[in-house]
């Protein structure tokens, strides 16, 4: 992508060199099973081991406490499904702006196996109230999740007080962390989580790679059942490429984190400032205090993001609309409906999300395309 | 995943705008994806000597409009009757599947401004 | 592994220099995802849709019916418990040399959903009789699963017949083709089949990436949900660089098949003929008939596998006693037991799989290895 | 995985074979891994001259019996009694935590020699 802005960091992340570094002798002379006996397939293992060990302290955790998955999709769902199934109680509750990958597991759990499902509203900031989640609570609830920060709108919840509420009521508690760790640190030793998951490619690591974090002593039933890889919690020959970089990624994201936040959020503010002197009647979607650094979500009326998304690209700058994976359906995102938008509202929602590439100038120059587009395309709509 | 046509009249689109005078005049919007269409037709001895249009949607819809604003110019008002969704869509070296539907609203919202007219 | 006699292709395989190239893009440039809108992204799309038709074209499927997975443990988990949650049946067979990854989510849909399971016998040959399938099934028979060959001895089995007499009751079919497709071709335009399971890493692909074949028409449940990846039957941001990487190994295998075929019987029965002339009491396990041609299993009574798996790894020759999933456990091969071989003739047994990079120079060294350290170790043994 | 005493035992094992004048003799069989062991000790004094075994089953049980057979001898039988299979473990540079019990079968055995001596 030569000339290209790239502003969809949310999507998805290009490898960093030093995690295809990471990668490479895995996909050449390491090869060994590292299930196999001997030494060659040991040093593979004792390899993972290292990665593991390292994935842990990143994240306060012990060892044994991660698990190794095929991304995100499968860290919910096996976090989802895998406590929700291993207990009697039948209760669940969730907040309305998760992404499908919690949301859907939730409605299958309700629609096929008989548990009832709180969906629990957020504000118009995009925040959810500790409080709502605690009155949602019953004697029965099995499992609550609630994302660290959103994929679209990048707002922040209150994470620590919903799992102290929860830690209180011996409730297992889930976060969907996989936005979140680029900018904030994650400390499992203190933090009242129970379960994490993580996605290796929205931080700079492969597609395809992943880990769910599952703190010791939580009930818990395996997705993938097979030969006794990752101490039988995550059957499969592991990806061992792809375990590799995600260490690597998360290493270099959690060391680079505090200065990454800061340039982000610099960046960030100026592309903010820059497209609110082009653009009237510009509104940023979601509180933008309690945010990511480099996350933004605007609304601009007369202007369907859908065509915009195009005449951006045409003009060398990507972007999107929301989450990438609903980027081809009809509907208008649940999220921005979460917040109170109408649907026409969340239609013309444009989603900025920045990373370690971007620079100052391209800042500039995306403001000045955006401003632009949604002019020309202002200019040939109804009244 | 779009063809050079229609990005061309997505990017250039021809005869936007309004018609002060307009002889016929509709609008009209997909319920479903919320792309919405407005038409105004100049039409003189049962032809179209003009046409012109707003949209606001998705780049297809736009492009579409475009096209049909060349197409039917100079068209017999029963030949703009039967045009079909179809024509629209290889006029502008097809659209993908997913937004067929954007030729459709065109054509709807054709044929309402031609009987208001 | 510079000098090792690798001999554990059952257990991985090392990427081929060709599929190392056909990822490689997808690691750098091409990082977008293929959810995304925009032009980069497309690109992404279409080459992941052309992979996708290779390999459907590759096996006689429609490229619809095709889902990429992350490895045949989730393929197999993905279509056991599919199918048999789909639907209100309440049976299942299986056999007794399955892999267990098809075993372990039979035992939990009996143990945890209230189906019944019934595990077929085979043969002292290693092979299940098309009438013993028959006998086990039931007006309400959900699901059928059986390997086509199997990864320990290597023995076939009857895939057609089985499948013809399952197609007459309208039973779904789950065929594990995990180490059959490296040397038999497979068709599924013509084969009884309804669902089939691949992995890459299996046939000289990366670890991390697998399919399942859905035939259109039969009901599946998806066990990954959330975004609408793989026509919503498993959600989850693509593993481009899996995919692509996989498409090529299986294109690469389905052109070289006769010939790898024909060059891995002509190897396997050399080691075998050095092995037999230098090894008295040498027993072969399962049909060498109705077999892989390059797996080998054999008995060596009074030489523990343990010991020589790691004498023969000293020596410079990997090779392994059973699956490498299960290598690191006490219990003798559930296969090898299902034979009717003793506990003690189970743990006296040695797995040799030839593959690619293997030459016929290596399998004289190799038996020359195996049978000085055998005799070494018998030497060693109480009478 | 095995350090690399462990490994020199295994591949260079001290005192293997039969004591066809034994003083004490015993054999035992680990049930679950199906590992099996033979000793044979020559003892003179209360005190162990020489120890010689066969053993079938992983590396760290060949290893364990051929380092026993040197640290036992000369010892007075009462150490041997003593003798605990973390020493054993220690002697050959640790074992791996799944094979312990390879140290506790030689133990085992050993005792019993020791008595029926
Ligand atoms: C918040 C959130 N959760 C989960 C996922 C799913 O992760 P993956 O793409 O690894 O399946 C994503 C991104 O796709 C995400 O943004
Ligand atoms: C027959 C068979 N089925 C399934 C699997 C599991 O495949 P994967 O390693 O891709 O999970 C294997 C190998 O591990 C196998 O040999
Ligand atoms: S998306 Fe429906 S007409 Fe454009
Ligand atoms: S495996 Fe049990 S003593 Fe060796």
């Amino acid at each position: 992508m030569p000339d290209l802005i790239y502003l969809d960091h949310a999507a998805t992340t290009r490898l960093r060199p030093e995690v295809r570094a990471a990668m490479a002798p895995f996909l050449d002379d390491l090869y060994a099973n590292p299930s196999s006996v001997y030494r060659v397939a040991q040093t593979v293992r004792s390899k993972l081991d290292v990665a593991r060990d390292a994935v842990a302290r990143a994240l306060g955790a012990s060892p044994s406490e991660i698990i190794f998955t095929s991304g995100a999709t499968e860290s919910n769902n096996a976090a989802i499904k895998g406590v929700a199934l291993a207990g009697q109680r039948r209760h669940l509750v969730t907040t309305a702006i998760e992404h499908h990958s919690v949301l859907h597991p939730m409605e299958e759990l309700a629609a096929r196996w008989g548990f009832d499902l709180t969906v629990v509203a957020v504000g118009a900031d995009g925040r959810v109230a500790p409080a709502a989640i605690e009155s949602a609570l019953r004697p029965d609830t099995a499992l609550v999740s609630v994302m660290w920060a959103n994929n679209e709108i990048g707002t922040l919840q209150p994470i620590e007080e919903i799992g102290e509420i929860l830690r209180a009521r011996r409730i297992p508690f889930h976060v969907d962390a996989v936005q979140a760790v680029n900018y904030l640190p994650i400390n499992l030793a203190t933090a009242p989580i129970d379960l994490l998951s993580l996605s290796a490619h929205k931080i700079y690591g492969p597609k395809g790679s992943g880990l769910l974090y599952i703190r010791r002593g939580t009930s818990f039933f395996p997705l993938l059942t097979g030969g006794g890889q990752e101490r039988n919690r995550r059957a499969g020959t592991e990806n061992v490429a792809g375990i590799m970089g995600f260490a690597e990624a998360l290493g270099l994201c959690s060391s680079d984190r505090p200065v990454a936040a800061a340039r982000a959020r610099r960046l960030r503010d100026r592309l903010l400032e820059e497209l609110q002197s082009r653009i009237r009647d510009l509104r940023v979607n979601g509180s933008l205090h309690d945010r990511l650094p480099n996350n933004l979500n605007v609304t601009i009326p007369g202007c369907h993001s859908e065509s915009l998304l195009v005449a951006l690209d045409l003009a060398g700058v990507v972007a999107s609309s929301g989450s990438a994976c609903t980027s081809g359906s009809l509907d208008p995102s649940h999220v921005l409906l979460a917040l109170g938008l109408s649907e026409s509202e969340a239609r013309s929602s444009l989603r900025l999300t920045l990373g370690r590439e971007n620079t100052e100038t391209e800042m500039v120059r995306a403001a000045e395309t955006i401003a632009g587009a949604a002019s020309r395309l202002r200019r040939l709509a109804p009244v | 995943m779009f063809s050079e046509t229609l990005l061309d009249h997505f990017q250039h689109p021809r005869n936007a705008g309004e018609l002060p005078d307009a002889d016929g005049e509709a609008t009209g919007e997909n319920p479903v994806c919320g792309d919405r269409l407005h038409i105004w037709l100049r039409m003189t001895d049962g032809h179209i000597r003009e046409m012109r249009w707003r949209a606001e949607g998705c780049a297809p819809v736009i492009a579409a409009a475009s096209v049909t604003s060349e197409m039917v110019r100079g068209m017999d008002i029963d030949a703009v009757r039967r045009l079909r969704a179809e024509s629209i869509a290889d006029a502008l070296g097809g659209i993908p599947k997913r937004k067929e539907h954007a030729a459709a609203l065109v054509v709807m919202v054709l044929r309402r401004a031609v009987v208001t007219g």
